[in-house]
């Protein structure tokens, strides 16, 4: 994966790269004038896109932005560590049920029960990576698989999960006296929070503990000749990821006001790995592509029905096989 | 500059994407006409039943339309695709409400259903549910939703009543563990236990296994008179099969989910007796008969179970609008609340406070020879 | 002693590939294994390192039992090594391949990255600062920014040295650091080896079948033949002991030209 | 009926659930013995192989009849045509990925998993199909204890299959050059064992044995959809773990053992039906923790 590396500078261009070898490609991003224009352009883009578009728009771009925020979160477990996560759903279920069980269930507001969300997906990482994270990077797939059914089956099958109905009536937040509600307030806030995880992402990426995740998924004897402990740096992309898949279900059962465990199933898990891998794995241009496509795709091509699952089947397989750094360009080598 | 012109094209390729979206979600219609939402799953594991209401909406307004119309104008169908996903749904009522829609008459799966009531509601637009009954739906209705089908709640009365009529004393309760065949199952242990009658056993199953017979042990051990079956019929003709096969000879009676002539299909002789609780089908209204001779001249085969009661949802919305006299939603959603009990393919109609069809609909059906027969 | 090993034993599926191995390194000393194919001398390497875990002995640094350590908490009491074939990390710079070396040496987690707090600011030019070091060190400064696997191979080699210096050690081990170079490269490359242990004050511990070098370098050589210690001393001991002339005569290639 | 004939009669549920695990199982560990690959699609496998032999069977039961007869001639055509499709998925899919890292070839084999699934689902519509045979409900009771003649049959089948493997395995060239290529593919290659053909071989085989347990299914229990391997190929995976992923006889000792569990775990009080899938996964998870070489598997050293 020649790209992660590559996605990393073009966001998070280093004052004064040289032009020589790969750096090449990049000199246009090592402008910071033109690097900040097409931050900027982008930024712009999304903050006007409910104006332009009307609120059917929105809310599709709204689960856009809900898709940007878990794929970035996938990425960092699948790009970054190279590990295949067949369970991700899980964590969003954590996230969404965890606060509205604690809306429910206890007088604490929205903002206050976040952190203990966040605690238990953690916590969740920690108790199905840990033992697990040492095993056959294959047998990791089928366990998350596993774990992904775990959660789903027991989100239905007990009671304060509210069953197979799940949780409904989950109490829309409010900010300084600014009650968050309608469609495009919510679109506000998943771009914001979209915002926020490209911007940890490429602070991850850029930082030790990015580097030691690129290192173990090269070479992992070689890492750890180096002093790099490959269990802890792995269960720390599990966690992290599983916290931005919390972040996501979070802000997507205040967004729904009700979640069930359909909402969590293998096809959810799976869709969020397809646009990771559709746009290009550790690529973060590449992850917002994929999940834009996702959630677009069926939209725009409405007429596809039944044959949208096959499409994107069939697409992630050429991917696989004829493209396997994803439809992000790379940079040439 | 390959980077610039890279930008460039995601740019037009995002602008044309978004183009795309708002363009959809533009009225489906020119503007003297009234445009009526449809809300049915036409993808994704329920699609036969979502495009059998549709196909039923479709009857209805060409019947409207042919007779001249609402207010004097023709009525226009644009669909909703809830594929029997709760965030599908979202998406597609959020498109309906974006298109101005009059009214919305659908709504399949109850968990789908659910969380677009808030989005209805919001914009205050009238909402016929002309399937999905589970009474988790009437706390979460603002109150411009209207149910037509009989609740969960009905279907339980109505089975207590008739296997106590059998003289059954104990019960076991199997479902799927989906929201319908959960709530009704709950429904049902409580409504059984309040008659002071005996629940054997109360189990789940997972959709899509295949093999029961472990389950079938454990409901032959506890020796049930009954065995009732709250869930669909694509598994609950497997688990039939099952039970017959591994000689179970008590009652077997099954919800509305189970009433289709596919379920003999796939258990066989093993289907023969067994009871079925349901709304009316066409093939039992006596109203239904041109209904159900349009539908297979234009769609080629019979009416499905909620095709019957879709089409009812449409002509009740239509009555409300000509009553309201206008398109307005506030004056619709008055004028269905008052719907006065006059009668329709599926009988009367008129509404609780709660919104609810204000009387159980459900019949008792036997599989009678490979198909279903009135039963009583 | 720095590093010693006492009654090493290591067997595969019923292979005994270590017995009874004894030997130790000085405090900065530089010292070599050598033994004909397949003598062991990698295995040792790996059971020194904690990729092996052998069934029996124990293995000593600095105070420190190693035996039941994992590869990445030896590499922290101080043991760097490289590798026969060369394991660079693929597609990554020469400078991001060095810093690895510094990860160790660190202790920036994720909350200090996504918040950029002023230490992990710190840190990370710190790292950087290192890596540049090392690069200077081995003398390939000026091609930090190039992808490592496109280098010249015995430039390669040297990343990977410069690699092993970053997780600052008191003992490396190179596994072959000669193989592939030609005859001036080998020249730098001694040199290189005495810096390291002259500047540096690194004890060195190599393998290594290039026997000119092998006597050029070392102090002390030790000599491994199936598995067992069979022979340690200077160049000159080594040289003239009758069981190390049969251990390398009864080998084919006799590539060790004695 | 007494706790005796109970658990009797939940052994025999247990058999027959394990034989299909098993033969699925099969499968599964043949295939990771050779090429290391955890093959998604497996189930997959199984599943169209339930709808090719409910085709053949619709073609030819008229002439057959739809009993066990005209069930065999569909199970065998049907073996035959997803032996092919296993072929086929190896060198279209997964041969261009062997060299490559371990994450893309299992992202692929996913990916084929998802074609064949959503290729049936478009197919279908999504619908179950009803597979209709002329099986009669007839069978042996002994005590209170039933065990339908179909049953029998289909233990029967399973375990003629499982012999017929067991012999190919230790007895042929093939066989022998299977277990070879399992411990050391380069070292086969040296002596001059076609590496290539023994993996095509071993994927044809993997499949016709989930495809006739497709079949057998698909008649047994009377139903097929394009989601019914998935379940099934996540047990038959926990099959082989059981076992130990690479033995054989590991495989059907798993298989088994899985079924007889979950027949079992049924009966246990306090444990709901509602849990019986969450046991088997947590099964899953536990296996691969604590002894992730499985009753009968070799440990290996994933070390240099």
């Amino acid at each position: 994966m020649a790209d992660d590396a590559a996605s990393r500078r073009r966001r998070d261009p280093a004052p004064s790269r040289p032009n020589t070898g790969v750096a090449q490609l990049l000199a246009v991003f090592d402008d910071p004038r033109k690097f900040w224009l097409a931050i900027a352009v982008v930024l712009v883009a999304v903050a006007v896109a409910p104006l332009l578009f009307g609120q059917y728009a929105t809310v599709i771009l709204t689960n856009a932005l809900l898709y940007v925020v878990l794929c970035l979160g996938l990425n960092i477990v699948v790009g970054y560590a190279g590990l295949l996560d067949l369970g991700y759903a899980a964590f969003f279920a954590v996230g969404a049920y965890a606060v509205a069980i604690l809306g429910q269930q206890t007088a604490l507001g929205f903002w206050a029960a976040i952190p203990f969300a966040l605690v238990a997906a953690a916590a969740a990482g920690v108790i199905i990576g840990g033992p697990t994270l040492r095993l056959r990077s294959d047998y990791l797939a089928i366990v998350t698989l596993g774990f992904g059914e775990i959660v789903r089956f027991s989100a239905r099958n007990l009671e304060i999960t509210g069953a197979a109905s799940g949780i409904s009536g989950i109490e829309q937040p409010s900010l300084f006296g600014w009650h968050i509600d309608s469609p495009t307030e919510f679109y506000y806030v998943f771009a914001l929070l979209s915002v926020f995880a490209v911007i940890a992402s490429v602070r991850l990426a850029n930082s030790r503990l990015g580097r030691a995740w690129l290192y173990v998924r090269h070479d992992e004897d070689a890492a750890e000749a180096m002093g790099i402990d490959r269990v802890r740096v792995k269960l720390a992309a599990y966690v992290i990821g599983s916290i931005y898949g919390a972040i996501g279900g979070i802000f997507f059962a205040v967004n729904l006001g009700a979640i069930s465990p359909e909402s969590f199933s293998f096809e959810q898990s799976v869709l969020i790995l397809m646009a990771v891998i559709l746009g290009g794995m550790g690529k973060i241009p590449g992850v917002i592509l994929g999940a834009f496509i996702i959630v677009l795709g069926p939209e725009l091509l409405r007429d596809l029905g039944e044959l949208r699952l096959l499409v994107f089947a069939v697409g992630l397989l050429l991917i696989m096989l004829f493209r396997p750094s994803g439809i992000w360009p790379s940079r040439k080598s | 500059m390959r980077i610039t012109r890279r930008t460039l094209a995601l740019t037009a390729f995002a602008g044309a994407a978004l183009g795309g979206l708002s363009l959809a979600s533009l009225p489906a219609a020119a503007q003297d006409s009234i445009t009526i939402g449809v809300q049915v799953p036409t993808t994704g594991p329920e699609a036969t039943y979502g495009n059998d209401m549709f196909n039923a909406v479709k009857i209805a307004a060409q019947e409207i339309n042919e007779k001249g119309g609402l207010l004097g104008r023709q009525i226009e169908l644009t669909a909703g695709d809830s594929a029997c996903d709760p965030q599908q749904a979202v998406n597609a009522a959020s498109k309906l409400a974006s298109q101005d829609v009059v009214g919305v008459v659908g709504g399949y799966c109850s968990g789908a259903t659910l969380p677009t009531l808030k989005i209805y509601g919001d914009a205050n637009i009238p909402f016929v549910i002309t399937a999905s009954n589970s009474t988790k739906l009437i706390p979460a209705n603002p109150g411009n939703a209207f149910m037509i089908n009989s609740t969960g709640a009905d279907q339980t009365t109505k089975a207590v009543e008739f296997m106590e009529s059998k003289g059954i004393e104990s019960v076991a309760i199997v479902n799927q563990g989906d929201a319908y065949s959960q709530d009704l199952a709950n429904l049902t242990r409580d409504a059984w236990e309040q008659a002071g009658k005996k629940v054997a056993a109360f189990e789940t199953v997972n959709k899509g296994e295949q093999d029961y017979s472990a389950l079938v042990t454990k409901i032959k051990a506890a020796d049930p008179d009954a065995v009732f079956w709250t869930a669909y019929y694509a598994d609950g003709g497997l688990l039939i099969r099952q039970l017959r096969q591994g000689g179970y000879r008590g009652t077997i009676a099954v919800g509305d989910g189970s009433n289709s002539p596919k379920l003999f299909e796939i258990a066989g002789r093993a289907a023969e007796g067994v009871y079925a609780f349901s709304n009316p089908t066409a093939e039992f209204l006596p109203k239904a008969k041109s209904f159900s001779e349009t539908y297979k001249k234009q769609f080629g085969n019979a009416p499905g179970p909620y095709a019957p009661l879709t089409y009812d949802g449409m002509m009740l919305l239509a009555w409300a609008i000509e009553k309201a006299g206008t398109t307005d939603h506030g004056p619709i959603i008055e004028a269905l609340a008052s719907a006065d009990g006059q009668e329709w393919l599926s009988g009367p109609i008129s509404f609780t406070d709660e919104n609810t069809l204000a009387r159980s609909n459900f019949i008792v059906l036997e599989g009678k020879g490979g198909e279903w027969a009135l039963a009583e | 002693m720095l590093l010693k090993l006492s009654d090493v034993q290591l067997r595969f599926a019923g292979n005994t590939v270590l017995h009874d191995v004894n030997f130790g390194v000085a405090e900065s000393a530089l010292t070599s294994l050598i033994g004909p194919n397949g003598a062991g001398k990698t295995s040792l390497f790996n059971c020194i390192t904690g990729f092996y875990k052998p069934q029996g002995g124990s293995v000593v640094f600095d105070g420190h039992e190693l035996l039941r350590l994992k590869p990445h908490r030896v590499t922290k009491l101080g043991i760097a090594r490289t590798f026969q074939n060369l394991r660079l990390f693929r597609e990554m710079t020469v400078l991001e391949n060095v810093m690895a070396g510094m990860h160790c040496r660190t202790h920036a987690g994720a909350f200090a990255a996504v918040f950029r707090t002023p230490g992990q600011r710190r840190e990370e030019a710190e790292i950087r600062a290192e890596a540049e070091d090392c690069l200077r060190f081995v003398g390939i400064l000026d091609e930090k920014d190039r992808i490592a696997t496109t280098l010249a191979y015995g430039h390669q080699r040297r990343v990977e040295i410069a690699r092993a210096l970053a997780t600052r050690p008191k003992l490396m081990l190179l596994d072959e650091p000669a193989a592939g170079l030609n005859s001036g490269e080998k020249d730098e490359l001694i040199g290189l080896i005495r810096r390291i242990r002259d500047e540096r004050g690194v004890a060195v511990l190599l393998i290594e079948h290039d026997m000119g070098l092998v006597m050029k370098v070392s102090e002390r050589i030790t000599v491994l033949d199936h598995g067992r210690l069979i022979a340690e001393g200077t160049a000159d001991e080594v040289r003239r002991d009758p069981k190390v002339i049969e251990a390398y005569l009864g080998q084919e290639e006799g590539e060790a030209a004695l | 009926m007494s706790l005796t004939d109970i658990l009797m009669q939940q052994l025999v549920n247990g058999l027959v659930l394990g034989s299909f695990y098993a033969l699925v199982a099969l499968g599964y560990t043949m295939i990771f013995g050779v090429i290391k690959l955890l093959n998604f699609a497996h189930g997959d496998v199984y599943m169209v192989g339930g709808f090719v032999g409910f085709g053949v069977l619709s073609a030819v039961g008229g002439t057959l009849g739809a009993d066990w007869g005209g069930i065999a001639v569909a199970m065998f055509l049907s073996m035959i045509a997803m032996g092919c499709l296993g072929v086929v998925i190896e060198r279209v899919a997964y041969h261009p990925m062997l060299a490559a890292p371990r994450l893309s070839i299992l992202i692929t084999a996913l990916a084929v998993s998802l074609v064949l699934q959503n290729s049936v689902l478009t197919l279908t519509d999504g619908q179950i199909t009803a597979f209709r045979t002329d099986l009669g409900f007839g069978g042996l009771e002994i005590g209170h204890v039933f065990i339908t003649y179909n049953q029998m049959v289909l233990v029967g089948t399973a375990a003629l299959l499982m012999i017929a493997l067991e012999t190919f395995v230790s007895r042929t060239q093939y066989g022998r050059a299977m277990r070879a290529v399992s411990i050391d593919k380069d070292m086969c290659r040296l002596m001059g064992i076609d590496v290539a053909k023994v993996i095509a071989i071993t994927f044809f085989i993997g499949s016709a044995l989930a495809a006739a347990a497709g079949t057998m299914a698909g008649a047994y229990y009377g139903s097929i959809w394009y989601f019914m391997g998935f379940l099934i190929g996540l047990k038959a995976f926990t099959a082989a773990v059981i076992g130990g992923i690479g033995s054989i006889p590991g495989a059907m000792a798993g298989g088994l053992i899985l079924g007889l569990l979950e027949a079992f775990g049924t009966q246990i009080p306090g444990i709901g039906s509602e849990w019986k899938d969450v046991f088997s996964f947590s099964i899953l998870i536990l296996v691969l923790v604590f002894k992730p070489t499985g009753l009968f598997g070799k440990s290996e050293t994933e070390r240099m």
